[in-house]
């Protein structure tokens, strides 16, 4: 009975209505933040920061946002990586044209930039639903890129198109540029992200993020208890784009430092690798969101360190083999568990309440 | 004639035939989706596995020719010169109606009523699955593709239209690439006994019963999965068709999946549900997104617009008809 | 005393009167010409064979379906047509025939979607998620569990009302509809279904809500004997015309309802 | 006083140790981030073939660079960024050189590795003003840039118009990338000089479907076509360009673009297309006779041991011939066989590949000389034009090994590295 909730009373709804109403979950997030916020600093190295984990928490951000659109919200979206190019290119300009703002300003206000795209380009879901709006927010991917590809005033005028991050400073210590520290870019991840996913989580437990089931579950149901549907849907993509743009503004600045938009957004690189997460990770679900973002993130690399580094197979090989398994992996999740590593992660709590009790 | 007017109508023929060229990638997409209610995103990946199929037929290339040598150390390549065209491809055919039934035993069996949107990732990962099991198979390197069609510009059509142009300009003919006009023809041909099948054999009608109603079909007693395993399989002939066609012009290479995003405006532009809104769909497209290119793009100083344009077009007339061109009206009730 | 006399005496004034309301979708007439009115705290109930056009009567009360003639006086006023959310805010609740529960969310967060018009904290408050906007969430809460205290669904709480059984849900779906509060309570089919035991429950539910909150009640329902017992007055549509109305034993001697539903012809 | 004596001593320990470290290097490392899969995977193969059976041939030849053997763990990037950056912080310890062969994994790499203290080696692409060793301390891109190519181009043209070229029409099928973007700054000023009119068509990755593009040139009747592309681009360009009948030799592809993956689907069609080059191809030289006698014949050869004397093929042993030799270099300086990343970087500051180098290391009349110095990365900046044969399926080189418009690119040069300098705060080295 290692975890046991019977004897765990709640005197107030406020201590029903928590975000951990257990005791056990309490402690368990607390030390995975200790650990988070005081450890691992200590011992992240380069590759750490920029194989794993700066990835793993600027895509986690990417999957909550998307989660909220599409997990919570109910509206499939396929055009992450063109709102991710926003909230990168508004970084660079904004950092450009004022060069002493705070950085963490600076990716804030990316963020709500990308939010505003995010209403215009969330307008058709009033009329589109389903796959026919998913296919349709690829034309805001295909739309945004081609953008930024074309009009020189987004990068700048350079010569080809490229834009490269310059350093910026947090609390004295550089957070971007070459010379940033592993700990610092991994930190200023860290703090953004445990803020922002308090905050998502925040919306989802009240009146908002109900709204958004909601019109999911039956929108026409929804409209009849008062929940107006364009508002509701347009705020779920506002957010949403917020969340998404915020991540992107990191992986340009933070993580890459030097983004090329037609590579670095495409489709193939950003918009299904983050349906992928929230898919394998669990719709609706916020612990789903960094599942999946660690799922998707650490795979190709373990795979990758497995055939090349201990196997011994050829690069090339190795990586025919990686995309197999890759996608080979997918199905089999999806045909086990079509809620995602969330569930599974329930379903062992469920068991662990009985252990050693099997039944 | 003017020439513009001449230039617009070439631009206009172009469109269409690039549109062909999509409707058959869509094509598959529509067959499927209407049958098994699955948006099998593999279907540009089918038609490259299927065109290294039929080259690794031709060449004689010796399946997981890399994998072997490499964990053995041997050096098998090719185990014989040539294959016929014929034959190749009649085997690539089996290898295609193969490949449908085993992705109905080990994908579909198993997730039969999941959200669409689930099915749709596991075509995705079924996507990855065949490209790296082509790659191991054939190898990542580019493939000449000749099944001895033609290509290159229609000399006869540069004759024939040069006189219509008003005297005194220095028009030279409009230009096809042989290669799209042969495309049509087989897409026609296709499409055509494609319809004949569905109206006039058994098959034929059960599937069109299941396409209508699973529930139904089943209850009159029509096999779903072995329905499936046909629909997968003429989707992906369909596939390997289009893999011909596409290979032919560019080549044998992984590019070759990426014609699956060619094929998505067409469909939500026609109705995922519509045959002949994947034909007409694909047309539209193509014609739009080439005016668009040569006429709009010329204000960008440069266009490449025709991407997204497609899909904005698409998205535009969603707008207006929310189920597609074709597609079955959605009803909302309480 | 007098019927009338009772009436006046139980009911106040009308709170919604339909004047010849006609509905029809393309060339199908799924209501023609159908006027009654509602009064104030009764339980309302319209009957009538399968298709007679009972939910489309509902679906335009609460401004799902727009009629395309006749007017609706509501509020003191005459209008066109009602829109959903107007009809939400002025306190109009409803239950479906087929459940249009959310399923994917809890027995208790489908009972506080009921409580969203209520709520007024914007979304940025919400993040933050202290002060007013926790304040306001434990007010809407309290307010939800005396709703699941009435319906006892204390156990179900926090099951996601897809795996809950047909008969629950309907009272989840009911309970959802009570959360708002409403001035006017529309019930489809509220009992359809249902086991003995179950419409027993459900019937009294109705009336408890009748008599303590003074909600006026609209409901169709098919089990004769339910709607005898409970209904104040009844009107009854057939074919989407209005055949008759009046108390429970005025229809009970009906003879058009009564054809119209042994289906004997008029010769 | 006593912490600070300790504090000393560690700090000191933790120098020796850290220093020791690095001069305990065992072998050199020459980490090579390769495509075999993806979309440009026909251009990655042979390309990444010639590097591994050079690197083979050394150590089974000479046992490695002055005794240390060559280690060339490859990583595969599939031309995506993000796993360049996984490769690249995956391999960068003990690194000698880093060869990304990818513009957009270079500029990813450049401020990076220059913090790192790696040297990036972008042979003929990547970013051209690194050709500015003033700014660009730790990145090499000789023997010459993109903006040369284009110049070298156009001083094609104009040798077959006799040096003049007013009102005719140039047109530039680009990669739609930083790739494709990078000559057009070149174009546009030469086009003030010589008075041409440039044509800009972009082609969209991965480039199958040029229809438009095509119809546009067909219309406009340009007289010269350049092409910047890569992977499935270029032979769909090829091929289209043959079947609207455009004169072959009046169409002249970048470097990149003058493979024989890119003309042989065209068939017939591509006879008579130009691309220019800094490297000769074919199989007659000594390094093929040596990567036949100690790779080859041990059934050693790196992949199926096709592509042997490709273009791409020829240039991967140039480029690892380079990187070999910059070896050798820093060893001949810092007068030891173990040298660091460090050290490298100054060998391959000081390499000076003249003929008579060339010829001992095989590569005689293989391509044109050239001499990396503290202010020049980009190399002589020399490139010849070479011509496709269809009949006889082989490249011919029809020119000498020319330079381009010096002054205008060096002045191109010296503006955009100027400017990354100011942005990323550089001090100016070298004087």
């Amino acid at each position: 009975m290692i975890y046991k909730e019977t004897g765990q009373y709640k005197s107030s709804y406020k201590s029903d209505h928590a975000i951990f109403p257990l005791i056990q979950d309490k402690i368990a997030f607390g030390t995975l933040m200790l650990f988070a916020f005081l450890v691992v600093p200590f011992f992240i190295d380069s590759y750490w920061e920029k194989a794993i984990l700066v990835p793993f928490l600027i895509f986690s951000l990417a999957a909550i946002g998307l989660n909220i659109l599409t997990g919570y919200c109910g509206q499939v979206s396929l055009g992450t990586g063109g709102f991710m190019a926003v909230g990168a290119f508004s970084t660079y300009k904004i950092m450009t044209s004022f060069p002493d703002l705070n950085i963490m300003i600076i990716v804030l206000v990316s963020g709500l930039i990308t939010a505003a795209v995010g209403i215009i380009f969330g307008l058709p879901s009033l009329r589109i639903k389903g796959f026919y709006l998913a296919v349709a927010t690829l034309a805001s991917q295909f739309f945004l890129v081609w953008l930024f590809n074309k009009v020189p005033w987004f990068y700048n005028y350079s010569a080809t198109g490229q834009i490269t991050v310059s350093e910026r400073l947090f609390f004295g210590v550089p957070v971007t540029g070459a010379t940033a520290p592993p700990y610092a870019t991994y930190l200023f991840c860290l703090i953004i992200v445990v803020v922002l996913g308090f905050a998502a989580k925040n919306m989802i437990r009240s009146k908002i993020g109900r709204s958004w089931m909601a019109i999911r579950d039956m929108d026409i149901a929804a409209e009849i208890i008062g929940v107006p549907p364009l508002k509701t849907k347009l705020s779920a993509f506002a957010i949403s784009s917020f969340f998404i743009g915020v991540s992107g503004a990191l992986y340009f600045a933070v993580f890459l430092g030097a983004i090329e938009v037609t590579e670095s957004f495409d489709i193939m690189t950003i918009s299904f690798p983050v349906l992928f997460m929230i898919i394998i990770g669990g719709l609706g679900s916020m612990l789903g969101s960094f599942l999946g973002a660690g799922f998707i993130v650490t795979l190709p690399i373990g795979l990758k360190f497995i055939m090349v580094d201990l196997i011994g197979l050829s690069a090339v090989t190795a990586k025919h083999f990686e995309i197999t398994i890759w996608g080979f992996l997918m199905i089999v999740f999806l045909i086990v568990e079509p809620h995602g590593l969330a569930r599974l992660w329930s379903i062992t709590k469920e068991k662990l309440r009985r252990w050693p009790f099997p039944y | 004639m003017s020439v513009d007017l001449l230039n617009f109508i070439e631009t206009v023929l172009n469109g269409l035939m690039s549109g062909v060229m999509y409707s058959l990638v869509a094509l598959g997409f529509v067959l499927i989706f209407k049958a098994s209610g699955v948006f099998n995103f593999a279907q540009g990946v089918f038609a490259l596995f299927a065109a290294l199929t039929l080259v690794g037929y031709q060449t004689g290339q010796v399946p997981f020719a890399h994998l072997i040598n490499e964990l053995f150390g041997t050096n098998y390549h090719h185990w014989y010169a040539s294959m016929p065209n014929f034959l190749a491809i009649i085997l690539t055919m089996i290898t295609m109606i193969a490949l449908a039934w085993i992705i109905e035993r080990l994908v579909l069996k198993h997730l039969v009523n999941q959200d669409p949107i689930i099915l749709f990732m596991a075509t995705i990962g079924l996507a990855f699955v065949l490209e790296g099991i082509g790659d191991l198979m054939w190898g990542s390197d580019v493939k000449v593709l000749d099944v001895g069609i033609p290509s290159g510009g229609s000399e006869w059509l540069e004759q024939a239209t040069i006189g219509l142009a008003s005297e005194g300009s220095d028009y030279y003919g409009m230009y096809i690439d042989v290669l799209n006009i042969w495309a049509t023809v087989i897409a026609v041909i296709l499409v055509i006994s494609l319809a004949i099948f569905s109206q006039y054999t058994k098959t034929g009608r059960a599937l069109r019963a299941v396409a209508d109603d699973h529930q139904a079909a089943l209850s009159v007693g029509i096999s779903l999965r072995s329905i499936w395993v046909l629909v997968w399989g003429i989707s992906g002939f369909i596939a390997m068709v289009a893999g011909i066609m596409w290979g032919t012009e560019s080549g044998v290479q992984f590019s070759l999946s990426l014609i699956a995003l060619k094929a998505l405006p067409v469909l939500i532009l026609g109705g995922f549900t519509s045959i002949p809104g994947a034909i007409i769909g694909g047309l539209m497209i193509g014609v739009g997104e080439k005016l668009a290119e040569i006429y709009i793009g010329g204000y960008f100083e440069t266009g490449a617009l025709e991407n997204w344009f497609a899909y904005v077009m698409a998205l535009v007339f969603l707008l207006f008809r929310p189920q597609g061109l074709f597609g079955d009206k959605i009803i909302e009730r309480v | 005393m007098s019927l009338e006399d009772l009436q006046n005496v139980k009911f106040g004034e009308n709170v919604i009167e339909l004047k010849n309301i006609s509905l029809a979708f393309g060339g199908v007439k799924a209501l023609t010409d159908v006027s009654f009115d509602v009064k104030k705290g009764e339980v309302f109930a319209i009957i009538g064979p399968n298709g007679a056009g009972k939910s489309s009567m509902l679906n335009v009360i609460n401004g799902f379906y727009k009629p395309t003639s006749g007017l609706i006086n509501f509020a003191g006023s005459d209008r066109k047509e009602m829109e959903p959310e107007f009809a939400a805010k002025s306190g109009i609740a409803r239950t479906f025939q087929n459940i249009a529960l959310f399923k994917g969310m809890s027995t208790l967060d489908n009972l506080m979607t009921g409580r969203l018009l209520k709520q007024k904290q914007n979304f940025l408050m919400q993040a933050l998620y202290f002060g007013p906007a926790e304040k306001e969430e434990e007010m809407h809460r309290e307010k939800v569990e005396r709703v699941i205290d009435f319906l006892d669904l204390q156990s179900i709480r926090r099951t996601p009302v897809g795996s809950l059984p047909y008969g629950l849900q309907k009272r989840v779906e009911l309970g959802r509809a009570l959360a708002m509060e409403p001035e006017i309570l529309l019930l489809d089919e509220p009992m359809a279904g249902m086991n003995v035991e179950e419409k027993q429950d459900m019937s009294r539910f109705v009336l408890t809500v009748n008599n303590e909150f003074k909600t006026t009640i609209v409901l169709i329902e098919h089990d004769m004997g339910v709607v005898m017992d409970i209904s104040d007055r009844i009107v009854v549509l057939d074919y989407g015309k209005k055949i008759g109305s009046g108390f429970p034993q005025e229809i009970r001697n009906n003879k058009a309802v009564i054809d119209a539903y042994l289906g004997v012809s008029d010769d | 006083m006593r912490i600070k004596q300790l504090i000393v001593g560690m700090t000191a320990t933790v120098i020796a140790i850290s220093s020791y470290v690095e001069i305990a290097v065992a072998d050199l490392k020459f980490p090579m981030l390769v495509y075999r899969t993806g979309a440009y995977a026909p251009n990655g193969i042979p390309n990444a073939d010639g590097f591994v059976d050079y690197y083979k041939m050394i150590n089974a030849r000479d046992g490695g660079i002055g005794g240390e053997k060559i280690i060339h763990p490859e990583c595969e990037t599939g031309y995506k960024t993000q796993v360049g950056v996984e490769c690249y912080e995956k391999n960068k310890k003990d690194a000698m050189v880093f060869q990304p062969m990818s513009t957009g994994i270079t500029y990813q790499l450049i401020p990076k590795a220059t913090s790192d203290g790696v040297t990036v080696y972008s042979t003929g692409y990547g970013r051209t003003s690194a050709a500015n060793g003033k700014v660009f301390k730790w990145v090499f891109n000789a023997p010459v840039t993109y903006w040369d190519g284009a110049s070298i181009a156009v001083r094609h043209v104009l040798k077959q118009n006799l040096g003049n070229i007013k009102g005719k029409k140039i047109a530039l099928v680009y990669h739609n990338s930083a790739y494709g973007k990078e000559p057009i700054r070149t174009l546009e000023t030469l086009a003030k000089k010589h008075g041409y009119k440039l044509m800009l068509l972009p082609v969209d990755h991965p480039g199958q479907e040029q229809k438009s593009t095509w119809l546009k040139i067909r219309r406009a009747k340009p007289d010269y076509i350049l092409m910047w592309g890569w992977g499935v681009m270029n032979s769909v360009a090829v091929k289209s360009a043959a079947s609207i009948k455009f004169p072959m030799e009046n169409f002249i592809g970048i470097w990149w673009s003058g493979s024989e993956n890119d003309v042989l689907p065209a068939g017939q069609g591509a006879h008579g297309y130009k691309s220019l080059t800094f490297n000769a191809p074919g199989t007659n030289y000594q390094v093929h006779r040596d990567i036949k006698k100690y790779v080859h014949d041990k059934g050693e050869a790196s992949g199926d041991g096709s592509h042997f004397g490709e273009v791409l093929y020829n240039r991967g042993l140039f480029q690892a011939m380079v990187q070999v030799e910059a070896a050798a270099v820093a060893q001949k300086i810092h007068g030891t066989s173990k040298i660091t990343a460090a050290m490298y970087r100054d060998g391959m500051e000081a390499v000076d590949l003249n003929a008579k180098r060339m010829e001992e290391l095989g590569f005689k009349d293989f391509a044109p000389p050239f001499k990396n110095t503290c202010e020049n990365h980009g190399g002589s900046g020399l490139a010849a034009v070479q011509q496709w044969d269809a009949k006889a399926k082989k490249w011919n080189m029809i020119t000498e090994y020319m330079y381009g418009d010096k002054d205008v690119v060096n002045k191109l040069i010296a503006e955009d590295s100027a400017q990354y300098a100011k942005e990323q705060k550089i001090a100016q080295r070298c004087n």
